[in-house]
């Protein structure tokens, strides 16, 4: 219901992908022509635990109404246990986003394999069907940067 | 330990004395039935129907009053409990019809499926446990070759009820071996009696019911019997007198020494 | 009046059942205890929605031999599970035109003395509005 | 400042039908250091590299941006094409247009302004690239192959015809695997022993070639060309040197009611066995579990029957370390179990039997010597009937999405053999689709029709229902007839699909090598690397990738083995140049870094360094590139911030996060 007042927002979104499970499953998805809103864009790092929480807030304060995390499942992780430690950061940093003003449902982590490619197009509908319920987002300040 | 009970319509009525032996056996063996107050009657049928909020609206009723005395919910008939256990179900995980049910009873605090819905029989199985019955029963039933008719109420859908395996399953086999018989299986024993059907298709339950007895005779069975008082009926009505049906119940007073009680009072 | 196409849709929302997902195997079929009495087999019921051919559904005896004994739902390996299907269309018969396979009058002469609350409730539930 | 070319592919129509790839051209030029831009219908093409080519020598190009497929796909391509003009080849950065964008998107102006923003995201972190060089690293020229069945088998004899030395690790007693169990094969019907046991005795006997059997693989480290293996040699109880096989142990030995795996539980063995006659090596094991001598400490006949004295109760599990250039893995399938599939009656009754038994049944070395007969009473049976796909292509958590694809080929045969040997004997199948793709596969079953009149009926059975009198009584649908059957049979044989082996998740997890939600490893690519895990030095052999029929299996087991030995041959492999790298002067020498390294990479170094005029000694932290993978762990923990990953840095991916919300 709340998607319908929200018809004609285009949400900005952020997804990082690890080169090994999740990109190769958005690569899946692609070449399985299965489809997506193009408001998803896809970055791509060679581990989920690349990703720096820095990173995330970054795009916060750049204007993207969502970021979302793909990584390997649990235990399949290339490097062994990459996706542990980006897990970890993640609750840590998803516990604390409320505090600054982004909500919840801004952020998601979601494990996907490299032969999971309807899993990954069906986790990137529902996160943009979110989003776009959420609203645009509040962008965030360095309050460093102010006068 | 006392639960939440919800009899149904023929266990209240036409069956009296079904819902005597479950009480009274529930005594003796350390729970009590506790009988909803005001239940409404579950309508017998699951409507499958995924827009169906009305028909299911007893049932969440039943449940609600056991989530507020914090109580279990237990059930005897077969019927009943499949139709409570998957309305159960669509609370607690179908968005669209919790919230729809909700709009309609304007309860106190939101029915989200928090009860738990137990049959008789799981009670026996996981609270009491089939040892600690055998060790209760003073008049075991040796000798008699028993074949259990679980029929379709019970275990279907199998992922939903998990109840016991749907194509294998073992309770009443066990209970049977716990009230001191022989359980007797047979391939029939999971394949539906028509119950439903029996009153505008006659004919159609009458075969399946000799299939039924047929399967099981051919086993060697003595005596069927089952956690549905609509299959003993139409078992018991086309099967004449070569294969009684019981309900279970009832060899578990006997089985404790509670018959005569009953019969008694 | 719906459209076959309207009903058809009906049918795949009441029920939530995705009848693309048939693989034609058959063992709805193959487990149906009411096959012989059914003119439209289980299995075909997938099919008929697909095609959106709803009115041969609707006249179908097969709706009321159906004995909602879950036995294909059950045993489905694509997560079709036509008894949902059968369930829906009788649905749609139902509401739509009020038509009733049992009435009232009829009870007297359909019980005897034994006869269970249970039967009677639910043949109501199952065949009337 | 950079001078960056972009080079816009079309892919034909796969990503020009859906992007408006001149417009995207254009929209480069306006971005950051963009001096050159143009499209092409295939940049991947010798033409399409020229053009590069040609660009990066007349503009001065320092770096590259192409717009086109994944760069899973042709990244290697284009960085090649660039070295080849004279850059440096981590000075290219691919926009993945294609699978991330033409091919998911309907709209042409969404694609297209999406494309765009992906084209500025590549802009702004080429913008920053900066020249890499990869390390060297040696190659251990010794392969391992995890899994001796008729893959592990075909690869190992492969790898060391050429000349390089191999060691296959068996988790059982023997190895021979699935295939070992079967009795003929399709399409020709040979004999699967008299084919098997010659290559198992040649695999034992090859000079280059080490068996561990009884043995689990029980660690890996290291990387491609130098992978450090642990294996577990489990206490067989038997000197292999001492034994010769006799078999008088196993014939005394008391303890005989242990059912046995070989025959799939039909039968029973001894505590101490082969698991079948021909195995190799030739050398039982005590079964710890089953022996009376290590239950009760009494006993010891096999001991004392032993002329040989080989037989040791205090061996103990031995570990050995190896270091190995490249793994192949060869872990092979089992077929799955039943038990969530009782209305075939598997479990109620014992004429219901799967496709496997029956292979055992129908063997000469088999529980009933090679006889049809049913298990209950050793009766011949007059009426079989077969069930197809029982747990395939199931979309329920019951069964397996998948087409296990050796079935239809084997009950063909099954029915086939049936009747050849029996006559007498009706065989009907249950199908839902007969699928022979393969040489002479079709031809194959249409014999089993035409010539031999096996019964088949399009449809599923519902329910398998044991009779009073002990037969079967088999509801099944006749879909083509539409009818629904009661046929009676003595057996019924079930074909179960088939699984990957239960223990490769746990060797995957060991190799780092990708799996799929069916537990079948990921290939490099479906089409092109079929036989290569996308773990480097790891390689797939038979059924653990997907289900096979023999010759695929073997064909596919040859493919690995060629891989391996492509990369066996070579003395030095280049690194990943992508490695982390820490900042003296940022690094407060911490040890956060090398908590999280899961390589053991990163190491402390007293070092004097220069802040700004003030020289001291101070502790830092030191990556060793030939050791360091390039995960990026120690980048994001480093609270100084002087950890950073090359090639993906964090201004690099704080700028594409820039570009995409700008």
């Amino acid at each position: 219901m709340s998607i319908e007042k929200n018809e004609g927002f285009r949400p900005k979104i952020v997804a990082f992908c690890c080169n090994w499970c999740s990109y190769a499953g958005a690569d899946l998805a692609g070449s399985s022509r299965m489809t997506y809103s193009a408001d998803v864009k896809i970055i791509r790092v060679p581990c989920s635990c690349r990703v720096n929480p820095m990173f995330i807030l970054r795009a916060f304060e750049r204007g993207a109404d969502g970021v979302i995390m793909c990584g390997c499942h649990p235990g399949d992780c290339h490097y062994t246990s990459g996706n542990f430690y980006a897990r970890r950061r993640m609750t840590l940093l998803f516990s604390m986003l409320d505090y600054i003003g982004v909500e919840n449902g801004r952020t998601r982590v979601e494990w996907v394999s490299a032969a999971e490619g309807a899993k990954f197009s069906q986790t990137m509908h529902e996160f943009v069907d979110k989003i776009t319920s959420l609203g645009k987002n509040v962008r965030l300040e360095d309050l460093r940067c102010r006068n | 330990m006392k639960y939440s009970y919800f009899p149904g319509c023929t266990l209240k009525n036409k069956a009296q004395d079904l819902d005597h032996y479950a009480r009274i056996s529930a005594e003796a063996l350390g729970f009590e039935l506790e009988e909803i107050s005001e239940w409404q009657c579950c309508g017998g049928v699951y409507p499958l129907g995924t827009d169906e909020i009305a028909t299911k609206l007893a049932s969440v009723r039943a449940l609600n009053d056991a989530k507020e005395k914090g109580q279990e919910l237990v059930t005897l008939c077969s019927a009943c409990h499949h139709v409570i256990k998957r309305v159960n179900d669509d609370m607690k995980n179908v968005d669209d019809i919790r919230t729809r049910a909700n709009n309609y009873m304007e309860l106190d605090a939101p029915y989200e499926g928090e009860t738990n819905v137990l049959h008789y029989l799981e009670v026996l199985r996981d609270v009491v446990g089939f040892d600690e019955l055998k060790k209760k029963v003073t008049n075991p039933l040796t000798g008699k070759k028993i074949g259990a008719y679980y029929g379709c109420l019970l275990l279907r859908p199998g992922k939903l009820m998990s109840f016991d395996d749907p194509e294998n399953p073992k309770i009443i086999e066990d209970f049977i071996r716990a009230i001191g018989a022989e359980p007797v299986i047979y391939p029939y024993r999971n394949e539906c009696c028509g119950g439903y059907i029996s009153l505008k298709e006659e004919d159609l339950s009458k075969e399946m019911c000799r299939k039924i007895e047929e399967s099981a005779s051919g086993f060697g069975a003595d005596m069927l019997i089952t956690a549905c008082p609509l299959c003993m009926y139409n078992l018991n009505k086309n099967n004449g007198d070569n294969l009684p049906v019981y309900y279970f119940t009832e060899l578990l007073a006997e089985a404790l020494g509670l018959k005569e009680e009953v019969k008694e009072q | 009046m719906k459209t076959e196409k309207n009903r058809a849709e009906m049918i795949r929302e009441i029920s939530g059942v995705n009848p693309l997902k048939c693989m034609k195997c058959g063992k709805c079929s193959a487990s149906c205890p009411s096959y012989n009495e059914m003119d439209i087999k289980p299995h075909q019921f997938v099919s008929y929605v697909i095609n959106e051919d709803i009115e041969a559904l609707a006249n179908s005896t097969s709706l009321w031999k159906c004995l909602s004994c879950f036995a294909c739902v059950e045993r489905c390996p694509r997560d079709v599970k036509p008894g949902k299907l059968i369930d829906a269309a009788r649905q749609i018969v139902v509401r739509e035109r009020g038509q009733d396979y049992l009435t009232p009058d009829e009870i007297p002469e359909l019980i005897d003395p034994e006869t269970p609350q249970q039967l009677l409730v639910s043949a109501f539930r199952r065949y009337r509005r | 400042m950079q001078r960056i070319g972009v080079f816009v592919c079309h892919c034909g129509t796969n990503i020009a039908a859906t992007v408006d790839v001149k417009k995207v051209t254009e929209m480069a030029l306006h971005e950051p250091g963009v001096v050159h831009a143009e499209d092409y219908q295939y940049m991947c093409s010798e033409a399409g590299q020229e053009l590069i080519h040609k660009a990066i020598k007349e503009k001065h190009l320092t770096g590259l941006v192409v717009c086109s497929c994944s760069p899973r796909m042709h990244e290697t391509t284009f960085r090649n094409a660039a070295e080849k003009a004279g850059l440096n080849p981590y000075m290219v950065e691919i926009a993945n247009i294609r699978e991330h964008c033409s091919w998911i998107h309907k709209d042409i102006e969404e694609a297209t302004e999406k494309a765009v923003i992906l084209m500025r995201a590549a802009i702004a972190k080429v913008n920053l690239d900066a020249p890499l060089k990869p390390g060297e690293s040696k190659v251990t020229k010794r392969a391992l192959v995890i899994g001796g069945g008729i893959a592990g088998i075909q690869t190992a004899l492969d790898i060391a015809e050429a000349g390089y030395p191999v060691d296959i690790v068996e988790k059982t007693p023997s190895i021979g695997g699935r295939m070992s169990q079967l009795d003929k094969t399709f399409p020709t019907l040979d004999c699967s022993s008299c084919i098997l046991t010659p290559k198992m005795g040649e695999v034992n006997a090859h000079p280059n070639v080490n068996i561990y059997t009884y043995s689990e693989v029980e660690s890996v480290a290291g990387f491609v060309g130098d992978f450090t293996v642990e294996i577990r040699k489990k206490a067989r109880s038997v000197d292999m040197d001492k034994c010769t096989g006799c078999g008088v142990c196993q014939e005394k030995c008391p303890s005989k009611k242990t059912p046995s795996e070989f025959n799939r539980g039909l039968d029973t063995r001894s505590a101490i066995y082969t698991p079948f006659a021909q195995a190799v090596p030739n050398v039982p094991v005590i079964d710890r579990d089953a022996c009376i001598k290590f239950k009760t400490g009494k006993c010891g006949v096999c001991s004392k029957v032993c002329q040989a004295g080989a037989i040791d109760y205090d061996q103990v599990d031995e570990i050995i370390t190896e270091k190995y250039g490249a793994i192949v893995v060869a872990t092979g399938f089992d077929m799955i179990k039943l038990d969530k599939y009782d209305e075939y009656a598997y479990s109620q009754s014992k004429d219901v039997i799967t496709s496997l038994e029956l292979e055992r049944i129908m063997n000469a070395a088999g529980p009933t010597g090679g006889h049809l007969e049913r298990l209950s009473d050793g009766k011949a049976p007059k009426e079989m009937v077969f069930i197809q796909c029982v747990g395939s292509r199931c979309a329920d958590e019951r069964g397996k999405s998948y087409c296990s694809k050796v079935c239809c080929m084997y009950t063909a045969k099954h029915a086939m053999l049936i009747r050849d040997k029996y006559p007498d004997v009706n065989v009907t199948v249950f199908y839902i689709d007969v699928r022979t793709p393969g040489k002479n596969f079709d031809e194959f079953y249409r014999r089993a029709v035409e010539e031999y009149g096996v019964n088949y009926i399009k449809g599923q059975v519902g329910k398998v229902i044991p009779q009073p009198d002990g037969k079967l009584l088999v509801q099944g649908a006749d879909l083509l007839d539409n009818k629904q059957i009661l046929k009676e049979a003595d057996m019924v044989v079930l074909a179960a699909a088939i699984e990957p082996n239960p223990d490769v998740r746990k060797i995957a997890t060991m190799l780092t090598a990708s799996i799929d939600t069916n537990n079948f490893l990921t290939e490099a690519h479906a089409k092109l690397r079929p036989v290569e895990s996308p773990t480097a030095g790891i390689f797939l052999s038979g059924v653990c990738q997907g289900p096979k029929d023999i010759p695929e299996t073997v064909s596919q087991a040859g493919a690995a083995a060629v891989k391996a030995i492509g990369l066996l041959a070579k003395d030095k492999l280049l690194t990943n140049p992508c490695t982390a790298h820490s900042d003296e002067l940022m690094c407060n020498g911490c040890s956060q870094c090398a908590n999280v390294c899961p390589y053991g990479a990163i190491s402390y170094e007293d070092k004097e360094v220069n802040d700004h005029g003030v020289r001291e000694v101070r502790r830092l932290a030191v990556v060793n590139d030939a050791l360091c993978q390039g995960c990026g762990a120690c980048t994001v923990t480093c609270p100084s911030g002087a950890m950073d990953l090359q090639g993906f840095s964090n201004r690099q991916i704080l700028a594409e996060v820039d570009a995409i919300c700008r």
